[in-house]
């Protein structure tokens, strides 16, 4: 719907708080928040609640169905694997780490990237047009050819994948932060700071960063499905996390192998990764459509 | 205008080839084992054959005649052989790449056939029912992970219904020789007696892959259509059109179509990169014999001379294909073209 | 020809077009040939090279014929390209009658034109018997069969009486001599073909681009991906071979099910043994079910420490529970290996005593081997699966489990499967779970390849094992022709192990496969490799 | 007869806190010939009457009036084929920011093309009917003041200035010999110069094809040369109409007065360097609308009675809404 | 007495370019100079192109001169040392709605230049804004607000706030009221001229606006394409235009003003 500029609301919020105003009004938005908040509670609680560790076999549960189905007992509420370990307490387990990990890789690509960019846009010349061919090019270069040469120099592993990852993140958070910077560079109120005497640091994180915090929450969201994404497709390819570390993907391609006798344990395992990503893209669409709706009111 | 772009984007192809070629380079040094080895490919080798092929590649001389020399060898197709096969690797990726690229024209294709008109009809039914149900549609089919979507596929379509194969790119039962590494042409060009039955038995075993592929793409591009009809049909110039009498049909023909193409063609081109990611794994999963799966091997085999040629290949592959699309969005954009002040 | 060319491009569009609206039927070309899912690449087409299982599937039966058989449903020698054969009473000279009209394959790449001979046979078995013969170093010069048993050593001369009759004699007598012949691996190359290469100067080419006299010829191979063979069409045997087989290389044993099961393949190797009931459940799919010759063992590499310590290997052996094992890796499908033979054997051991799960006692010999605080090791699992063990990497997993119990961290190391026995060849391994596949009904082919001195230069002893009393056992126990003499001796060689421990055997495995029902005389040959030959659809 | 006659315009927008009038009893007319501007401050409800006008308001939104009508047929009961068709032929509208109205990615040419309806033109082929569209189309650009017609035909709108772009607006509003022109601020930000060729061009128009004129803006220096009459809008509500001329002596509205003060150019008695005189405070939003006349809390003559709507009073031509009008107290 | 500011032979050129096929156009600004003392305001005239905005820039230090120099109070002002120069000399931008930053309340606003300039205390600033905020008519509940919460005129205002509350002694205003109301611009213009009284401002004003200019200028100064084409008292100027540039502005001027009839 058209809104028009000089009919403005009755609140005058915060750039912030007008932004979460906005994302309230989706209710799709908020439900998508609640899961991705409950799965950010089971990774901190989960330890603590789950039956079992995940590493233990037990030779006498081997391949249990979930609970509702027949051989299921409900000792092992969604069953064991082909060793014997619980899989709920291993999905928690996966949960924790794929989405830990990317989580921990986001702050680490955006930070370096926000460094990197805000480099890159304030940078004139050809410094900054080096940095962008170099970064155009490596934008080019698909995720998992990053982590296969990664991974081939420095042997396959959970750790080494990670840095394929966090690298192949970066670029995205460079490229965003780049063409805001540039951008902001040339409003007039960045003009005022710097008549102002404002150093280059000044600029950015007193100038800038205020105004960036949602663009970069919207890319960290981004950034943070395809970090689950990537690492679950890496351990699912044999290239990251190892079995038998409850990582999701490695856990996918683990129950390949018995594939007719225990279906779920193909399932469940894809399925958490699906609900992760998609209440997060969900929450990411929510903020860029608040984020939208602010802007252009 | 037009040959400043040109110019200007051959320029950047060609350093950016160039700068991904001196990454390959220096990943043979980078990679356990003896550089030499990496490039070239060769393995146990007696003394005077190393001796022959340490000279050959220069590696008596400087590292920057090294590269010169390895540049030579790209572009005579000499790539070196892989560790595994013993093969000459130009020769394996020219099978492996038309079938990643086969795979990945096909998926392209099918999903600009959904995405865009779906787009279309979303952004005209914009906060209708329509609209959110396909926005809903696409956010679930984005959030999928393609290498457990094309694991149900295959649980569903193969092993339940017993309908598609799923593996491979034909039956193995026809002997089609290899030549341009596009099954199609390939068949079309084969000897055997069957050929529509083989055009048949190919069809089949691209529908999975495919769809796979589609479901994931055709969802960013739906999304990427929409928002930008959406923008558009918002836009002064659209409701300009309206109080200049124009009729439904001739804003939405004239205007609307065209501006909401132009600004995504560019973003279609950042799509090759993701969509080939997920064409490797895609072919992982279906044992389809493209550039993916061959890499993958190539961990496992740890065959770095391949490894090196594949990320060489690939990437170079889509940085062709980005600049390539770059640059005729903005020869066929005349809000582009007639710029003056383009930046940097 | 143009009218051709369009009709062509016409139903590539009509199918393109039709690609949404589901299942098209397709001609039915599927009795042209038959798609064998195969658990990994051949080494090369030469069995002579190779004693994996991979490389004989896809060569020994399929391109090649031997001098004899094994009837596969009693084990019994019987002819082959050898019509009939003569054993001097001192069981020294053995004179073999050759087969007339034998055809060797005719290929784009070889042209017989002569049939099958004398000169063939000499030629066969000097490759592998002669350091200097022409071919001996071709492909890397190691006949890993032949030299474990010590054959090369055994066989005094070989002699060509005519054309078609050749003359063997041995050194000693030895009582598995026309077993050995019988195997897999001791193969009837053509002269002619390695002529031809002489000239060309490719000798190489004689074990990647094979000749025989096998019911198909080779086509061409393309790695990890398939094997094509035809149909020989002059065959001696008998002419009812299907028109084509093709190896479809499938690693995956998930995969080779779900393609049997959507018809992909007509038969698949190893089918995972969780998942045997799915095929058994499933009327058009046969599972073939016998008990294997084989054994399945977790090998030290006795030649580096820890592991030259047989204390520190008896605590290993003590630190598993072999049970388990058996239940989550084999799903029951094996039986529980206390030493090297199968119960099955003439030579097995009924009062050999198990190992039995004891961490505190492992433990306990661990601090007397002067280790407290433990150390961390490799096990190396390999990556396929083979019917003495159908996961080796789960069974790392859960070993690695056992081992942490006793202040052992182990890491799991796996290589592509051709990489990992040359590397395993090379003892670059701490341990390794792998096992054996009789290749005939001899006990002499378990003790012999798997720990005497000599299979170590070979590579087949993966422990590293060098002990010249067992080694005399061994020895001994071949020269007997009366199996309890033997059995005395291999009872002593058990107890040998019993107390090195270079390896704790852990199963005997049912072997399996499971083929499409509507294909008819595939059968699973106990001592060898699977064979195509007689198999219709 | 007024070609345009309105008369008690509401307009109702939901927001958070219920309805609210965004337009509150307009009054406007417009004669034939006539060159009519409406002004009023950013906020004052312009830009929501050319919309109501022109039929392209949302349709959430409640629209009411006493009368809208077009040459006596009412605009609001007619079809939306029927509106179009007048839109079309009869009314044409020219935006603000020429730039953004038109398309980027077609030529100049090919808009003004198109907006040629087929009964201009009657070849029998379709290459016949293309010339005669050029023809009409460079006719049409003479007419404008463009002469280049070659060059700007086949120009992207981002190649060329903000004036020509807005005469090309033009251009493509007269196809259809309009009787009315709607130019809603079409010279908001442009240059002293820039501005004065197209106030020139709407009059000549106005002289010489007898094409009446609604020219809505702010800016009183833009209008003050060339309209016939005014309508003056403050926060929704029609304040003050007349002739130009007798506005621009005698302002009844205390808000038209402060207005034109606002001004210096027009008051050549002020002498240099002293303070313009103005009203206090701004215009309240839409959610703080005051009761009555909704200058009330500005209005340095304001009492008690402001807090009702006053009504629309009428001397001659002139017609205002203010409880104390200026100038009519002496009477 | 030496003039508050004094602006001799200062000119800028940027030359035409040609680079990777891409042509920038050059410009020049020849060599002008002025005086303006304090509490008196020079207005700058010219159509867009003409370099008044580049003078604009080249005076607050954003812009570097080719030549030429600048002295305040008789002191030479360098062109690296923006401190020195934007505690004198503030600039008021013509879209008071970008010149302010979006992120940031009225207050951080304001407080920047403070910080940036200043060894003020946080108490000493936050008194320092509140006093700003109250001389140009803002409350101090202002501070709190975002710049989406203020209307136009109170944008303008905090503009002006934050050029005043370095107290400099020049304000230099480019183009500040153009996109104003007609009612909100008088009260800013009003504000200003209220301002440079009370506080003794030097104020250089850039405008297309003649009326404007005529209306609040002490002195004119009428530019095109870089040149100054004439310069003086601004009731001289536009009462008896000499150059032919600067009558033809005059001229568009009244025939706006007056009915076309007359």
């Amino acid at each position: 719907m058209r809104r028009i500029d000089f009919y403005e609301d009755d609140l005058y919020p915060s750039p912030l708080k007008h932004t979460w105003q906005e994302f309230q009004k989706s209710h799709i938005a908020v439900l998508g928040m609640w899961i991705l908040a409950f799965f950010i509670v089971l990774i901190v609680v989960g330890p603590f609640v789950m039956p079992f560790d995940p590493l233990l076999q037990n030779p006498n549960a081997v391949l249990l169905s979930p609970s509702w189905e027949g051989s299921g007992s409900l000792q092992y509420i969604l069953g064991t694997d082909s060793l014997g370990r619980d899989l709920l307490s291993r999905l928690v387990y996966g949960c924790r780490m794929t989405l830990g990990i990317s989580l921990l890789l986001v702050m680490i690509a955006m930070m370096l990237g926000v460094a990197l960019g805000a480099t890159a846009g304030m940078a004139k010349g050809v410094r900054s047009s080096i940095l962008n061919h170099l970064l155009d090019s490596l934008m080019a270069i698909p995720t998992l050819l990053i982590a296969i040469v990664i991974v081939a120099i420095l042997g396959v592993g959970l750790v080494n994948s990670m840095w394929a990852i966090a690298l192949a993140l970066v670029p995205q958070f460079v490229h965003n932060t780049r063409e805001f910077v540039r951008n902001e560079m040339n409003k007039e109120y960045i003009l005022a700071s710097k008549l102002d005497g404002a150093r280059k640091l000044h600029l950015f994180f007193y100038c800038i960063l205020p105004n960036m915090f949602e663009l970069l929450v919207v890319q960290c969201t981004m950034a943070l499905s395809i970090a689950i994404l990537d690492i679950s497709a890496l351990g699912f390819l044999g290239l990251g996390a190892q079995p038998p570390s409850p990582e999701l993907g490695a856990m996918l391609s683990e129950a390949l192998k018995v594939a007719y006798k225990a279906p779920w344990s193909i399932a469940l395992p894809g399925l958490a990764i699906f609900l992760m990503v998609l209440s997060i893209n969900i929450v990411g669409d929510g903020l860029r459509a608040a984020l939208r709706n602010r802007l252009t009111q | 205008m037009i040959l400043r772009t040109l110019i200007r984007n051959t320029n950047l192809l060609i350093s950016t080839l160039l700068i991904l070629s001196l990454f390959s380079f220096v990943l043979a040094f980078l990679f356990p084992g003896d550089p030499l080895e990496n490039l070239s490919g060769l393995t146990n080798l007696s003394e005077q054959e190393y001796e022959r092929v340490f000279l050959a590649y220069g590696f008596d001389q400087s590292y920057v005649t090294q590269f010169w020399i390895y540049l030579n060898k790209l572009f005579e197709g000499d790539w070196g052989l892989s560790f595994a096969s013993g093969i000459p690797l130009w020769q394996e990726l020219s099978l492996a790449l038309p079938a990643s690229i086969e795979l990945s024209i096909y998926s392209l294709f099918v999903s600009l056939m959904i995405g865009i008109p779906l787009g279309f009809w979303a952004g005209f039914k914009y906060h209708k029912p329509a609209d959110y149900s396909l926005l809903a549609i696409s956010v679930v089919s984005y959030s999928l992970p393609i290498f457990w979507l094309a694991l149900i596929l295959i649980l569903i379509f193969s092993l339940s219904l017993g309908w598609l194969p799923l593996s491979g790119r034909v039956s193995l039962l026809f002997d089609i020789p290899e030549v341009s590494g596009f099954m199609f042409v390939d068949i079309f060009n084969s000897e055997i007696d069957n050929k529509n039955a083989a055009y048949i038995s190919a069809l089949k075993h691209l529908i999975m892959p495919t769809l796979s592929l589609t479901i994931i793409t055709a969802a960013i591009i739906f999304r990427l259509t929409r928002r930008s009809f959406i923008d558009v049909m918002s836009s002064q110039y659209i409701k300009t059109a309206y109080t200049r009498g124009l009729s439904h049909t001739q804003v939405i023909l004239r205007h609307g179509v065209r501006n909401t193409l132009l600004p995504i063609l560019p973003l279609f081109a950042m799509q090759s990169a993701v969509l080939l990611t997920n064409a490797m794994i895609v072919e992982f999963v279906y044992s389809w014999p493209g550039v993916g799966n061959w890499l993958i091997q190539a961990i496992s085999q740890r065959d770095y001379p391949a490894i090196r040629a594949g990320m060489l290949a690939v990437s170079s592959l889509v940085i062709v294909v980005t600049i390539m699309t770059d640059v005729s969005a903005k020869l066929i954009n005349p809000a582009l073209v007639g710029e003056n002040h383009a930046e940097n | 020809m143009y009218l051709n060319r369009a009709y062509q491009i016409l139903i590539m569009c009509i199918v393109l077009t039709l690609s949404a609206c589901g299942k098209i039927s397709s001609v039915n070309i599927n009795d042209a040939g038959i798609i064998y899912c195969s658990e990994g690449n051949p080494t090369s087409f030469n069995p002579q090279l190779d004693t994996s299982g991979t490389t004989s599937d896809a060569s020994s039966h399929q391109i090649y014929d031997r001098l004899l058989n094994f009837d596969p449903l009693t084990g019994k020698i019987i002819p082959a390209l050898a019509s009939s054969w003569l054993v001097s009473s001192d069981g020294l000279t053995y004179t073999f009658q050759l087969r007339r009209q034998v055809k060797f394959h005719s290929t784009d790449y070889f042209q017989p034109t002569r049939n099958f001979n004398a000169d063939d046979v000499m030629f066969s078995i000097n490759r592998w018997r002669l350091p200097n013969h022409p071919f001996h170093h071709v492909s890397g010069g190691k006949y890993p069969y032949f030299t474990s048993l010590e054959l090369n050593q055994k066989i005094d001369k070989i002699e060509r009486i005519n054309g078609y009759r050749v003359e063997l004699t041995l050194k000693s007598p030895d009582s598995s001599f026309l077993a050995n012949l019988a195997t897999d691996f001791a193969v009837i190359l053509s002269k002619e073909y390695a002529n031809q290469l002489v000239q060309q100067d490719n000798l190489q080419a004689i074990d990647n681009y094979p000749i025989g006299t096998g019911p198909f010829k080779y086509i061409n191979y393309k790695k990890d991906r398939y094997i094509r063979y035809a149909k020989h069409s002059d065959y001696w045997r008998h002419d009812s071979a299907v028109e084509k087989l093709i190896f479809d290389v499938t690693p995956s044993s998930s995969l080779r099910l779900a393609k049997l099961i959507t018809g992909e393949c007509d038969a698949i190797a190893y089918p995972s043994q969780s998942e045997l009931n799915v095929v058994r459940e499933r009327e058009d799919l046969t599972l073939d079910e016998k008990p294997g010759l084989n054994v399945g063992f977790w090998a030290f590499n006795t030649s580096k420490p820890p592991f030259d310590n047989p204390k520190v290997r008896r605590a290993l052996s003590l630190a598993i529970d072999k049970n388990a094992l058996l239940e989550t890796v084999y799903f029951e499908s094996a039986t529980s290996a206390k030493g090297l033979l199968p119960d099955s054997s003439w030579a097995h051991q009924v009062d050999l005593i198990d190992t039995s799960y004891n961490p505190v006692m492992a433990r306990k010999l661990l601090i007397e081997s002067g280790i407290s605080d433990g150390f961390s090791m490799d096990i190396w699992a390999m990556p396929v699966e083979r019917a003495y063990n159908p996961n080796a990497r789960k069974m790392a997993i859960l070993i690695q489990r056992y081992l942490s119990e006793i202040g052992i961290s182990a890491n799991i190391v796996s290589y592509e499967w051709s990489t990992f026995r040359q590397r395993l060849t090379e003892g670059a391994h701490d341990s390794v779970l792998i096992g054996w596949n009789a290749d005939n009904g001899d006990p002499d082919n378990f003790y012999r390849p798997l720990l005497t001195c000599a299979a170590i230069e070979s590579g087949t002893n993966r422990a590293m094992w060098c002990n010249p009393e067992y080694d005399n056992l061994v020895n001994q126990a071949v020269l007997y022709s009366d199996t309890k003499d033997r059995i005395s001796f291999y009872h002593a060689a058990n107890s040998v192990i019993a107390e090195q421990v270079p390896l704790v055997p852990i199963a005997h495995a049912f072997r399996y496969r499971a083929h499409r029902s509507e294909l008819k005389g595939l059968v699973i040959n106990p001592f060898g490799a699977i064979r195509f030959g007689d198999v219709t659809k | 007869m007024a070609l345009l006659d309105i008369r008690n315009l509401t307009l109702e927008i939901e927001g958070t806190s219920g309805w609210m009038k965004a337009l509150d009893k307009i009054n406007l007319t417009i004669e034939e010939g006539e060159i009519r501007a409406l002004v009023g401050e950013s906020g004052s409800g312009k830009s929501l009457i050319v919309q109501a006008i022109a039929g392209t308001i949302p349709e959430n939104w409640v629209i009411t009036a006493d009368r809208l009508t077009w040459k006596g047929q009412d605009l609001l009961s007619m079809s939306a084929n029927e509106r179009r068709k007048v839109m079309r032929e009869e009314i044409a509208v020219v935006f603000q920011n020429p730039v953004l109205s038109l398309d980027p990615s077609a030529t100049l040419g090919e808009q003004l093309i198109e907006s040629i309806p087929r009964s201009l033109v009657d070849g029998k082929w379709f290459w016949q009917r293309a010339a005669q569209r050029k023809e009409i189309a460079i006719k049409l650009l003479h007419k404008v003041g463009i002469r280049d017609h070659d060059s700007y035909l086949n120009s992207y709108p981002n190649q060329i200035a903000d004036d020509i772009s807005q005469k090309f607006l033009i251009a493509c509003a007269l196809v259809s010999s309009p009787k009315i022109l709607i130019a809603d601020d079409p010279t908001r930000g442009m240059e002293i110069s820039t501005k004065t060729q197209i106030l020139k061009l709407f009059t000549k128009l106005n002289q010489t094809r007898q094409l009446s004129i609604l020219f809505v803006s702010h800016d009183l220096l833009a209008i003050s040369s060339m309209a016939d009459s005014m309508t003056v809008l403050y926060c929704g509500q029609t304040v003050e109409s007349g002739k130009m001329s007798q506005l621009r002596k005698r302002p009844l509205h205390p808000y038209t007065k402060a207005l034109l003060d606002s001004a210096p150019s027009f008051r050549k008695d002020l002498p240099p360097r002293t303070p313009l005189a103005t009203l206090e405070g701004s215009m309240p939003t839409l959610q703080h609308l005051p009761i009555g006349c909704r200058l009330g809390p500005r209005c340095p003559r304001a009492q008690k009675e402001c807090v009702k709507v006053p009504e629309n009073r009428r001397v001659q031509e002139h017609s205002y809404s203010c409880h104390f009008p200026l100038h009519r107290d002496k009477k | 007495m030496t003039a508050l500011l004094s602006v001799k032979n200062l000119s800028f050129v940027k030359k035409p370019k040609s680079r990777w096929f891409k042509k920038s156009k050059g410009f020049t600004l020849h060599p002008l100079d002025f005086e303006l003392n304090s509490g008196e305001t020079l207005g700058i005239l010219g159509l867009n192109g003409s370099g008044k905005s580049l003078l604009g820039k080249l005076l607050v230090g954003a812009e570097k001169p080719t030549s030429g120099e600048i002295y305040l109070n008789g002191q030479k002002l360098l062109g690296d040392n923006i401190k020195q120069r934007c505690l004198n000399i503030r600039m008021i931008f013509q879209h008071s709605n970008e010149s302010l930053n979006p992120g940031l309340t009225a207050s951080a606003i304001l407080e920047e230049p403070l910080i940036l300039n200043t060894g003020m205390s946080p108490i000493e600033r936050q008194n320092k804004i509140e006093k700003t905020l109250k001389l140009v008519g803002l409350l101090s509940e202002h501070r709190f607000f975002y710049r989406h919460m203020l209307s136009d005129g109170q944008r303008q205002r905090l503009a002006i706030a934050k050029a005043l509350i370095l107290d400099p002694q020049i304000l230099v205003a480019d183009e500040p009221f153009a996109a104003l109301d007609p009612s909100v611009r008088s009260q800013t213009i009003n504000l200003i001229m209220k301002l440079q009284q009370d506080l003794g401002l030097g104020f250089i004003f850039i405008s297309h606006n003649i009326g404007l200019v005529r209306h609040i200028s002490d002195r004119a100064l009428i530019l095109q394409d870089g040149k100054v084409i004439e310069t003086g008292k601004a009731e001289a100027i536009f009462s008896w235009p000499k150059a032919l540039y600067t009558q033809k502005l005059v001229n568009s001027h009244h025939s706006l003003i007056n009915p076309k009839s007359n």
